[in-house]
């Protein structure tokens, strides 16, 4: 393996920072839709479903291509957004996360959903007999118990968020430091002679961060579900 | 000044080593961002924050011209290429201009294919189609074509032996251990290969932009370009 | 009325059709296995909305279908301990009894405390619901409801879970509640001694409808009801007046026909209460027996001998201005001479009166 | 022995410390909620290791810590009838009570047929566990368990959810079942007269230990252990021999002390059989009383005046060669003085030894 | 939108061949594996869990190229199959199926895989007491129980193997109805000036399949989810 130059290094820090912020960003839409599919039927409920899904069933340059166009700073929203709110996303690396965050999101979603489906609404009767909204019901029941399957939906939306590439660089394109992150860095060596060196190492690094963030995940999760298992 | 260059993937290293160089000079800060040419070309109609752009082909700079996102007066060919035929295996290079008549197609087993970079998509396999046709091989080979996403891709075909042939640039060929050149293409059977430059017109300063791309078609780039194994253009 | 109901709901090929109003106190919803009980606590409770009709409890409307109005299950203060204990598995047993008061706003140790030791899971506290037996689980599910201070709790067959000596400790909890907090309780049961000893009020459910629904005096004594209820819980119930209690733990009843001893009953002299009398407890003599244990011997009155399947006759007497029930042997009623007018004795043992099948509190007329 | 139990497992701060032999027939298990029941039947399924010990089942070891041996579950030949249904969803009722059947590779629907009629589940056969009532539910889960044809059958408080009509049609078959298969059933409740009806053998848990174990009748008879079967249980088992059927219904049955006049058997004449006596059902007279609707009066001898709290007694009387517990009044036992030694009459109706107090086709001892 | 010639037309049917396939073939393996996740410990469990997730971490194409490594005509396995069976994955939509297959793999053993933790284990302990076996256990009662979640996890993967291209291209390359699926043919399109017509009209119809098959997931999985839950 190679040693990297600090870009690549560069290209580490950047790729953590936006998966770590994509996932979190997500996380609360990410519930809040989870619960919608999983426990309300509205008129539309198959199209959120479909568009929740989009990211995982187009091709990802297609998606960062569509990204650019509603994003970019010529894009209705990224316009809006930048003349309402100041933010920009057009390459950034807020853009970089939002494209991580969308791809990330069908996986993020349907971790979610699955453990809301699996959560036993007679417990929630019973919390709702006790005299507890909807809401409380969510935060006190609901919750604590597909806590397992958020962190697994977290973490694994984290993994994917980090190798997140043709979204990302259509999107955002490949500029060192605001946008160039992991996978976005071992594409340029590789287009390159003699960048193979480079691209491995950096694909080792990318592996060994998302097998430590799986290894996590199932840890937080066995332990979490054992305690939520009332064990 | 800092300069963001928005780069045909394939031009990455050379630009990075001229910027390097440049920059002492100047002392301007050069960023360099690598994608392909079709990504960055409609980043840039989009209002990308790059100074310059470096396409792989003149095509997506006549686009962007049309867009008013390039600032035509500034627009230069940079430098040039070679399109050659490779074969897996390591080897002296045979650098001797393919003619009419070369019939590839009979140096491929029945099962085998040629790699080569999409043929109607991306500029090396453009320039390919362009070869194999005006060399009449086209027939024969296009039922017999593997064609790869990016002219890499292609290179990495023929270097693991997936593909015996392919046609890649002079510049990939030459770095590449596990194949040698079994032949080059003559410059005249296909459109020039030219990598050309230009300031956008969104650019923060598009003075210093302009000079950085005067500076890559002086005197002092030639050595670097020959370097990485692109054709300095002749003046 | 505390709980008006009429709802109609279909489920599969199943139709639920009931109306009937319960006052003040328990009212024990009595029927077999697939009757529909569950299904109409649910209405009650809101969790399943019926068809038809309307629900009201305590002069507020929860819900009525033609109005459209259905009061959210959280907004009802309606307390439920189900058929299974459902206690939230990732909070620990404290946790669990606390939920509904803190849903509910209600500071909670001191009234933990009190229902923890009083349902006999006070060292059970720290636990995990996991980590409970079945029959502790349904207790914790008991108190979890008691301490959302419910305005009506609706108890699906809450003590079948637990073992004997377990529910004569819950059951006097029950009544003390009714008595003092005059919690009205809608309350599932297969167990007549159960029903007996909680209720004020009976609704009989077969088959979706309602076979009756009364008194519980006028329920448990009527004979009509005996092949729901089975043989063994026929019976009578008395309403009698504490006249004393004795030295040796005797307490002295006052009914209609007489005087009643029984083994000391926890309730001020001239307190009104009532009292079940099973058929099969009863027997009757044309004499009045001498040297006998049993302690209650009343003057009575053949009303009617009813013959039913088998060997045994239930032979209705008249005692003062009660109807006691007595389970005999045809055999017996024919060596007797017993038809209607006989002048004979009830004799009851003061402990088959146990006080298990004594009511206390009881409330007058609702 | 038919099952031969010797386990040791800690969960959380309870141990479960138990061993015992049961013999062929029904063994209850019998003890407080938390006493280590359902611990036990699940060790002995095989649904959870204990720490130590060894359980075999007809002379074949099903597990055996020291020598690491464990049958699995599905091999061991034992049906479970759970403490909550556990019905396989996704099946309809009729493929529930084949599922065994299936999996052991027997044919199926003559068994079906018999056994759904039995248990009144024949109407349900089409539907999905998730429309049947809790009763329903757990009547299908016993059938389920039968047609598997086990070899022993665990039973965790099979009947809880069931109304008392549909108790008394089910436990007629669980005695079949005993008498007719010899099936042995080791069977855990918490109701003492379904226990005092099935039961051959006895096994008495506390906090995780074997109390008591022994015969139905030893047990049953126990005075000792009226705390954990509750007063109201309290009475004597006696063996009793069918000596006729009378015309008038009434069965007259030979024990020692004497003669006892029952509602018709259905067992033949010279059948042994055992009969329960609850001592609260139990009279005691000091002389012969007349006219009088209750047909047993047996000569006895009070053997012993057993004071407990509350103003109750219990008399211990010598019937023959039996004991017979008499529940009553202290001040009964003052006013007729009776103290060791007095000769007496027990009065008993013959209603009050009801069927459900009579087990059947009882086995010469094992 | 365009009109599409017929190699586009082509490149539909092929799509919906490979994901046909790659789906069906994922499918017992997933299931496997899912059961060993779930319900199995064994020493290796996380280095599995690890491994079934590469794919969607990696970047796609480091996924086609380590593919190329294993299953190309000079790779290992790719060879071994060719000597032994005749097999051959190389320029064949048989590898783009299995490229397809592979990237899909981790989006279905994780819906598998959460469907068989939700499963109540006594309803299999009860199914052992009553003389089946683990195997019949499994295919009896767990299999049944888990429908919903595999007919989820397939549809998804179906999606997803339709809009699979990073992998699938440097895997098998582009070989007009051979290997060239709907993506590469936008990818194709997205390239030149002026090809975005033609990629809209393609990303169109794939978004029309893809969503016409997330309906019948939802649809199927919820008439079936009715049907397990014993309602
Ligand atoms: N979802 C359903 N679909 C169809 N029928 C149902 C459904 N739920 C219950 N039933 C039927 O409705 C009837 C009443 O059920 P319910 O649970 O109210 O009975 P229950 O009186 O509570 O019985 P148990 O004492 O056994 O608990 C039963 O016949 C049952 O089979
Ligand atoms: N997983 C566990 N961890 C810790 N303690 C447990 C666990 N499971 C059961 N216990 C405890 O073991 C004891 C015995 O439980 P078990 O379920 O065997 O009781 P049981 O006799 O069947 O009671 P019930 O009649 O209420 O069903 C109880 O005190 C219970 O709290
Ligand atoms: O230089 Mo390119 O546009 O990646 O083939
Ligand atoms: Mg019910
Ligand atoms: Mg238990």
């Amino acid at each position: 393996m190679e040693t990297l130059g600090p870009e690549a290094w560069q290209a580490v820090r950047l790729s953590l920072k936006v998966a770590f912020w994509a996932t979190l960003a997500a996380m609360p839409l990410g519930i809040a839709v989870a619960y919608l599919l999983a426990r309300v039927r509205f008129p539309g409920r198959g199209l959120l479903n479909g568009l929740v899904h989009l990211p995982l069933i187009l091709p990802p340059v297609v998606t960062g291509y569509l990204l650019l166009l509603g994003f970019g700073r010529q894009g209705p929203i990224g316009a809006a957004l930048h003349e309402l709110f100041g933010i920009t996303l057009a390459f950034r690396w807020t853009g970089a996360a939002l494209a991580a965050g969308i791809m990330a999101f069908p996986l993020l979603v349907r971790a979610i959903r699955l453990a809301i489906e699996a959560v036993d609404p007679k417990l929630e009767e019973a919390a709702a007999t006790l005299g507890a909204s909807r809401m409380r019901v969510f935060a006190t029941v609901t919750l604590p118990l597909i806590l397992p399957g958020v962190i697994a939906g977290a973490i694994l939306a984290f993994a994917k968020a980090m190798g997140e590439f043709g979204a990302t660089i259509t999107f955002v394109s490949n500029i060192p430091g605001e946008t160039q992150t992991i996978p976005s860095a071992i594409y340029a060596f590789l287009q390159v002679p003699g960048g193979e060196g480079a691209a491995m190492t950096l694909v080792v690094i990318s592996l060994a961060i998302a097998m430590a963030a799986l290894f996590l995940s199932e840890w937080l999760a066995r332990r979490v579900a054992a305690r939520v298992a009332g064990r | 000044a800092e300069i963001t260059v928005f780069a045909a993937a394939s031009t990455r290293d050379v630009l990075a080593e001229a910027a390097e160089i440049y920059s002492e000079s100047s002392g301007d800060e050069i960023r360099i961002a690598p994608a392909g040419s079709s990504v960055l070309a409609r980043q840039i109609a989009q209002g990308a924050p790059a100074d310059v752009f470096v396409s792989a082909n003149p095509e997506w700079m006549d686009w962007l011209e049309e867009r008013d996102a390039v600032d035509p007066e500034t627009r230069a060919a940079l430098f040039g290429n070679r399109l050659v035929l490779i074969a897996h295996g390591a080897g002296a290079a045979g650098s001797a201009e393919l003619a009419p008549g070369v019939d590839i197609a009979s140096r491929l087993g029945p099962e085998d294919r040629l790699a080569v970079a999409l043929t109607d998509a991306v500029p090396a396999g453009i320039y390919a189609r362009a070869a194999l046709e005006s060399l009449g091989e086209w027939e024969a080979l296009a039922p017999r074509l593997a064609e790869a996403d990016n002219v890499r891709a292609a290179l990495a075909l023929v270097a693991l032996g997936e593909a015996p042939l392919g046609i890649v640039y002079a510049t990939d060929a030459a770095a590449e251990m596990r194949v040698r050149v079994a032949g080059t293409f003559p410059e005249d059977s296909h459109p020039p290969i030219r990598y050309v430059g230009a300031v956008t017109t969104a650019a923060a300063e598009p003075e210093a932009a302009a000079a950085f791309l005067r500076w890559l078609g002086g005197p002092q780039a030639p050595d670097i370009i020959a370097r990485h194994g692109f054709a300095p253009l002749p003046e | 009325m505390t709980l008006s109901v009429d709802v109609r709901k279909r489920q599969g090929a199943f139709q639920l059709d009931v109306a009937f109003e319960a006052p003040d106190g328990v009212t024990a919803l009595f029927g077999r296995s697939g009757s529909g009980k569950t299904s109409l606590v649910n209405a009650v409770a809101g969790l399943a909305a019926p068809d038809n009709g309307r629900v009201a409890v305590q002069g507020e409307t929860l819900f009525d279908a033609r109005a459209g109005h259905s009061v959210p299950v959280h907004a009802r203060r309606i307390g439920y301990v189900f058929q299974e204990a459902r206690l939230f598995p990732h909070l620990d047993v404290r946790r669990n009894l606390l939920y509904g008061r803190r849903a509910r706003g209600l500071s909670g140790e001191g009234a933990l405390d009190h229902v923890a030791e009083l349902l006999g899971i006070a060292p059970l506290l720290a636990r995990r619901p996991g980590a409970l037996s079945g029959g502790e689980a349904q207790r914790v599910a008991i108190g979890r409801a008691l301490l959302s201070e419910p305005r009506l709790l609706l108890m699906d067959e809450p003590l079948a879970a637990l073992d004997a000596p377990r529910k004569n400790e819950i059951l006097p909890y029950l009544e003390r509640l009714r008595a003092e907090t005059g919690l009205p309780i809608l309350y599932v049961s297969h167990n007549l001694s159960e029903v007996a000893r909680l209720a004020t009020h009976i609704v009989v459910l077969e088959e979706g409808r309602v076979l009756k629904s009364g008194s519980a005096e006028a329920l448990l004594s009527d004979p009509s009801l005996v092949h729901v209820m089975g043989l063994r819980e026929a019976g009578a119930v008395l309403t009698a007046e504490v006249a004393g209690h004795e030295a040796d733990g005797l307490t002295e009843l006052r009914i209609s026909g007489g005087r009643l001893y029984l083994p000391r009953i926890d309730a001020a002299e001239g307190a009104r209460l009532r009292v079940r009398i099973l058929a099969q407890d009863v027997i009757v003599a044309t004499e009045r027996p001498e040297n006998i244990s049993a302690l209650n011997v009343l003057p009575a009155t053949v009303r009617a001998i009813r013959r039913g399947e088998g060997p045994g006759v239930i032979a209705q007497l008249q005692v003062g201005e009660d109807a006691i029930l007595a389970r005999i042997t045809q055999r017996s009623a024919e060596t007797l001479a017993l038809s209607e007018g006989t002048a004979c004795f009830a004799v009851m043992k003061s402990v088959a009166v146990s006080p298990t099948d004594v009511s206390q509190g009881l409330r007058r007329e609702a």
